[in-house]
């Protein structure tokens, strides 16, 4: 039993839970029925019919997915993940299912701020602990990626729990609490196109920074894990080579997000 | 001087008498009158801040319902809480007014612990911490423990919730029991009743009458509280309105809807608590 | 020292055709009349509950009656005056009327010496010095000299009752009002409040007293009125009240407390 | 029967009472002593447990400093947003007690609103809905007020705790000041004291006793509360720890840390709680 | 009804040598001695302070002795005895000692019945039907048959007194303390709880009584015994005491009192 590896767990009980945070659309939220629904759901889902289990959504804070530790409550995080180092620690990867590139705002009204060197010494918004506070901080370290900084420095970095924070908060007035924010460009696309009830007053800035993989993650406490990581590599590799993922970004991203592996 | 002769009383209320009394019956009335128009006037404001702010009525009331669905389980979180409270605060109370230092030790340093940290990294605890407590102990040979100890979202909330407010109320139901007068316990005592029965018979349910409106506001208290268990991915009220918020960038409308939520739920709790504050005092002098 | 040096003459109390009427048409006095001279000494007794002490109430209106009128050395409020003119006067005849109670109600958060300095400075805004120095001539005629410095939960019920009598005399009233000043005291130590009262109504000053002190009724009151349901049953000297009553239910009464 | 004549009193303890006495005083010692033992073994546990919880202490160690320094933040924050509550709560109960119904209503509804919604949706309204009504006001022609409305994070998390805590404690100023005897006021007022010199010079400064220790509680609260200003992105303690913790992903270490160093802050202030409250019983029966 | 009836012989209450010494050496009592026989009225007299009411309260061990021995018919201890056994004598001497508190403390949140039945419920293990009998036959003894169900807050001073002397009746004592059974009572209240225990001490019960009530103590008591500073100054029959007393002490007590 104890022996037991996390894969024939999951076929013994044929269910496969995942746990995901319902905070970003369209990789994960709530849609009109209060269902959930994104990119990352119909991925996982994906995955389970793979597996030939029935899938099972949890959906704790993201601080509790990230911290490790999940104690068998449940064996898959699928959550646009960015696989950094310090990750690493206390997290297994899978090779990444899709990648985003990181994208800057400012507000509508804004006439001065025309290209990304405009955002020197200006006062930007970012979500705690993302990977685009790090890259801010010129201290991004992702597997297999060459990210190239940008020349200037930003004024202020005021950090916010999420990204709907920021955008929400720079939505108020142009310059009021900030000038620009950084996430990535899915989310602003959304937030663009949904519009925070009566048009969202932002609009994007310059090219993407830097495009970031994003992996499934599994627990690296849990003993016996490799062939369960195996098998989910297969499973990426294959929705990757017979076009499911591009379908699916396609249809909830609007454009291909999907890199060649 | 009027002196009366031993003999009927003068039952007649002089006519000026009457006027004062009537003066003082309208200044009541126009008292309340003007309290309920204050009120009313209160209420408009809010209703126009809401319409200042461009509030997006459409969009709250058609997550209304979805939201309203999460109050289910706040109910159920708190309730079960607040009776897990109520035991750990009885115990808690007999310990600190304990002579057995073992046990005087023990409530003393629960209450100290619990009230010193947050509530928050105390629901982390439950959820994170006791697992792994169970993996060091399955290590040492115990197998299943782990299992065990790993709680859901669900119990894990109750058990961090009725812990933290258990350790709150312990020190409101010592002071409730305490409130009763040392002669209350020395008639018992004189009675012949052991400790345990005066507590039991005299001394507690005296203390209850105290007790029970702190508790009723902790109660309320925990209703908000309760969202804390949206950390551990429960679907109650703050998780519905912050995750629909988030995904159309409207954290303000259900933010303030939720509130409204809560108010409701808390000015209704109040209601059944002064319900039941007005039966406890049957043994009161009389109205 | 003299607290109050007078002639006995002219009212200083009057009221007439006192009703009180509390909250749901609990008549609790019906149209009493009462006038006391400069110098009088009154004793008020009657059953518990009969209105001893709502009348006293009013006469400083700390209960406003419902009907009637008062007036306190020159001070003239009716009962159906209006609410702010009322409140005007009822603080002009509060400063005019010393009040001693039962279970006393010293600020238990000042000194003895604070204590009776606090109306004086706080009230009438005399400074400091001029306050403490009638607040020292009255504590040693209370007799607590050595007690200025404590807080009253160090003194015994008889002693601050009497600083509570000090406060009040500092205020100079025209008139006390007693209401059962000795009858939460231990039996020794009655006699030392009633002692103080005594000398204060041998000096001259206005008494009126709910007191079940027999003693001070029958050797210190200029007239006793004994008081049921409300109104007034019988008045006279003490010696008619206590050998020849005339009403039957004085004479119940008075069986039950003597 | 060993009646004794006038003079002096038998003056010698007999032996039996002075072992009687001893016995007592033994027992006291040893109750003491165990109380002691209990308490050393519940740390020992305590820390056994985090021993086994494998938490890397080093990693501890070294944020250690980083963290503390937001303490800082912690302590501003809670010192001025308790102030504002101690003023808004006086306000509140003298308004809770008020015969005006203007006054009467808005701090009923003051009490009500507060108590009734999570401080968390209070927090952000501070912060977000705040502007928002500047934006309408500027549309309807106050240039500038947005400016003004747009509160910074400090400042909207001190209004945002004192405002919700200035609710909290109405209601224990109110309960202080009414716990006053009615005979305080009658003596106060047949000195002919008005009623504002009766509440500021006898009434207020009694209820300031009785109040003193809720509200070092509710500060004690606040401590830990204050920690919502890091949703705003203030650097003090909580947000330190979460975010090394998130970071390093060692939050379980970051999150014990920091609860105890909430722990020690209120073990401190309760020290100095009962410092003050020992101060304040001056005026009580003798020791 | 007769509450108790026994020949008088034999003492029911011994107290031997008994010292209280409180907390950081405040001598309280000094050794005192007291017998009661069966059947006998003792009333204790003395200023406040002097310690009667901690001498009632270490009979009955409310307030344990800090030496000396307390035997309650037949039921021996002594103050150094191991604490756990001293305790289960200590249930044993209250169950046979009624205690009547100036408070009267009749528990609030019961009705008149309850509070007479409670005791026999919970400490004689009697059943309800049991119990009421004999509480409906003790109330119409104290001649409150009509008050049966209603709580104490709605009964005056002298009604719960009354009631607290049936609830420590009910409980079948050897002995009855009184501890101030009156002070708290408005004086015309006072008589009707003093004939309750008129018509006790009548019937043959034991009983110690401090009490200021002079009547009582002069009409009704076999022994008055005068107690200062924790000691006994002088004990005798009634007409000694208050007509030839030999102690300057005892002079100078009842000079205040009379
Ligand atoms: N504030 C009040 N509100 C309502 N009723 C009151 C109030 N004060 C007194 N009463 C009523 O008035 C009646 C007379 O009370 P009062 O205190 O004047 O009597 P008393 O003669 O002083 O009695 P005692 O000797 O017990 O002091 C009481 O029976 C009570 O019902
Ligand atoms: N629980 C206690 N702790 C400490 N000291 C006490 C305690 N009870 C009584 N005393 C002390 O014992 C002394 C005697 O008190 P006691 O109540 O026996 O006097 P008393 O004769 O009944 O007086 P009174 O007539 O006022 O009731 C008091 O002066 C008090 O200092
Ligand atoms: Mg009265
Ligand atoms: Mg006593």
């Amino acid at each position: 039993m104890a022996s037991s590896s996390v894969l024939d767990e999951i076929m013994a009980k044929k269910t496969l839970v995942v746990s995901t945070d319902a905070n970003y659309a369209p990789q994960s939220f709530l849609n009109d029925k209060g269902e959930l629904e994104g990119f990352d759901i119909s991925v996982a889902k994906e995955v389970a019919k793979r597996l030939g289990v029935k899938v099972k959504f949890i959906t704790p804070d993201w601080d509790l997915i990230t911290a490790g530790k999940w104690g068998k409550r449940w064996d898959l995080s699928i959550g646009s993940m960015t696989p950094t180092a310090e990750r690493k620690n206390a997290l297994l990867f899978s090779l990444p299912y899709y990648s985003s590139p990181a994208q800057f705002a400012v507000h509508k009204n804004n006439t001065t701020i025309k290209t990304l060197n405009d955002l020197a010494g200006k006062t930007i918004g970012i979500a705690s602990e993302t990977t685009n506070e790090r890259y801010l901080q010129k201290d991004l370290k992702i597997e297999d990626v060459n990210v190239v900084y940008q020349p200037w420095e930003a004024g202020e970095l005021k950090n916010y729990p999420t990204d709907a924070n920021h955008i929400e908060d720079l939505s108020l007035g142009d310059g009021l609490r900030l000038d620009a924010i950084f996430t990535s460009r899915q989310t602003l696309a959304e937030a663009i196109r949904s519009g925070c009830g009566k048009g969202c007053p932002i609009k994007m800035l310059g090219e993407p920074p830097y495009y970031e993989p994003l992996c499934f993650a599994l627990d690296k406490s849990r003993a016996n894990s490799d062939s369960f990581l195996e098998k989910l590599n297969e499973i990426v590799k294959e929705m990757n080579e017979d076009g499911t993922l591009v379908k699916l970004s396609e249809k909830f991203y609007g454009t291909n997000l999907i890199p060649k592996l | 001087m009027g002196i009366e002769v031993d003999g009927a009383p003068e039952q007649g209320i002089p006519e000026e008498a009457d006027r004062v009394l009537r003066q003082i019956e309208g200044r009541r009335k126009k008292y309340r009158r003007n309290l309920l128009i204050s009120f009313a006037v209160l209420i408009t404001l809010l209703v126009t801040a809401m319409i200042v702010l461009k509030l997006d009525f459409s969009f709250m009331m058609k997550w209304l319902p979805f939201i309203l669905a999460g109050s289910g389980y706040t109910f159920l979180v708190s309730v079960l809480a607040i009776t897990l409270a109520c035991i750990l605060a009885v115990v808690g109370a007999l310990g600190r007014m304990s002579s057995n230092p073992v046990f005087n030790a023990v409530a003393t340093s629960y209450v100290s612990l619990i009230r010193g940290t947050p509530l928050l990294v105390q629901v982390y605890m439950w959820y994170l911490a006791l697992p792994q407590i169970g993996k060091a102990l399955e290590e040492l040979g115990l197998h299943g423990v782990q299992a065990w100890l790993t709680l859901p979202a669900v119990p894990a909330g109750i058990l961090a919730l009725g812990v933290c407010y258990g350790a709150y109320m312990t020190e409101t139901v010592r002071a409730g029991i305490q409130s009763i007068k040392i002669g209350q316990t020395e008639a018992a005592m004189a009675l012949g009743m052991t400790r345990g029965q005066t507590m039991k018979r005299v001394i507690f349910p005296q203390a209850l009458r105290v007790i029970i409106p702190p508790v009723s506001n902790e109660f309320i208290a925990m209703i908000k509280d309760s969202s804390l268990v949206s950390l551990m991915g429960v679907w109650e009220l703050s998780y519905r309105a912050v995750k629909i918020g988030r995904r159309h960038f409207q954290s303000l409308e259900m933010l303030i809807m939720v509130a409204l939520i809560y108010w409701l739920m808390c000015i209704l709790l109040q209601f059944v608590q002064e319900r039941i504050e007005t039966h406890m005092a049957r043994g009161d002098r009389r109205v | 020292m003299s607290v109050n040096i007078s002639e006995k003459k002219g009212p200083v109390v009057q009221a007439k055709g006192i009703h009180k009427i509390f909250g749901n048409m609990n008549h609790v006095l019906r149209g009493l009349d009462l006038d006391v001279g400069k110098g009088e000494t009154v004793v008020i007794l009657g059953a518990s509950g009969s209105g001893k002490s709502t009348l006293l109430r009013c006469i400083n209106f700390l209960e406003a009656p419902t009907a009637g009128s008062i007036e306190v050395d020159g001070t003239l409020i009716r009962a159906d005056a209006p609410a702010n003119e009322r409140e005007a006067k009822a603080l002009e005849i509060r400063r005019k009327t010393g009040m001693c109670f039962q279970s006393f109600n010293l600020f238990p958060h000042m000194t003895v010496l604070e204590n009776i300095i606090e109306g004086p400075r706080t009230v009438l805004k005399q400074n400091r010095k001029e306050a403490e120095e009638y607040a020292d001539e009255l504590l040693d005629w209370v007799g607590l000299t050595d007690k200025r410095g404590e807080y009253p939960s160090c003194l015994s019920g008889g002693q601050q009752q009497r600083v509570a009598i000090a406060r009040s005399l500092a205020m100079k009233p025209k008139v006390m009002l007693f209401d059962e000043p000795t009858s939460a005291l231990d039996p020794e130590l009655v006699g030392e409040v009633v002692e103080v009262m005594e000398r204060l109504a041998a000096d001259g000053m206005t008494i009126i007293a709910v007191t079940h002190e027999l003693h001070f009724a029958r050797d210190v009151a200029d007239r006793v009125m004994i008081m049921d349901g409300g109104n007034w049953v019988e008045e006279g000297t003490p010696e008619k009240i206590f050998n020849n009553p005339e009403q039957e239910r004085t004479k119940r009464f008075l069986a039950h407390i003597l």
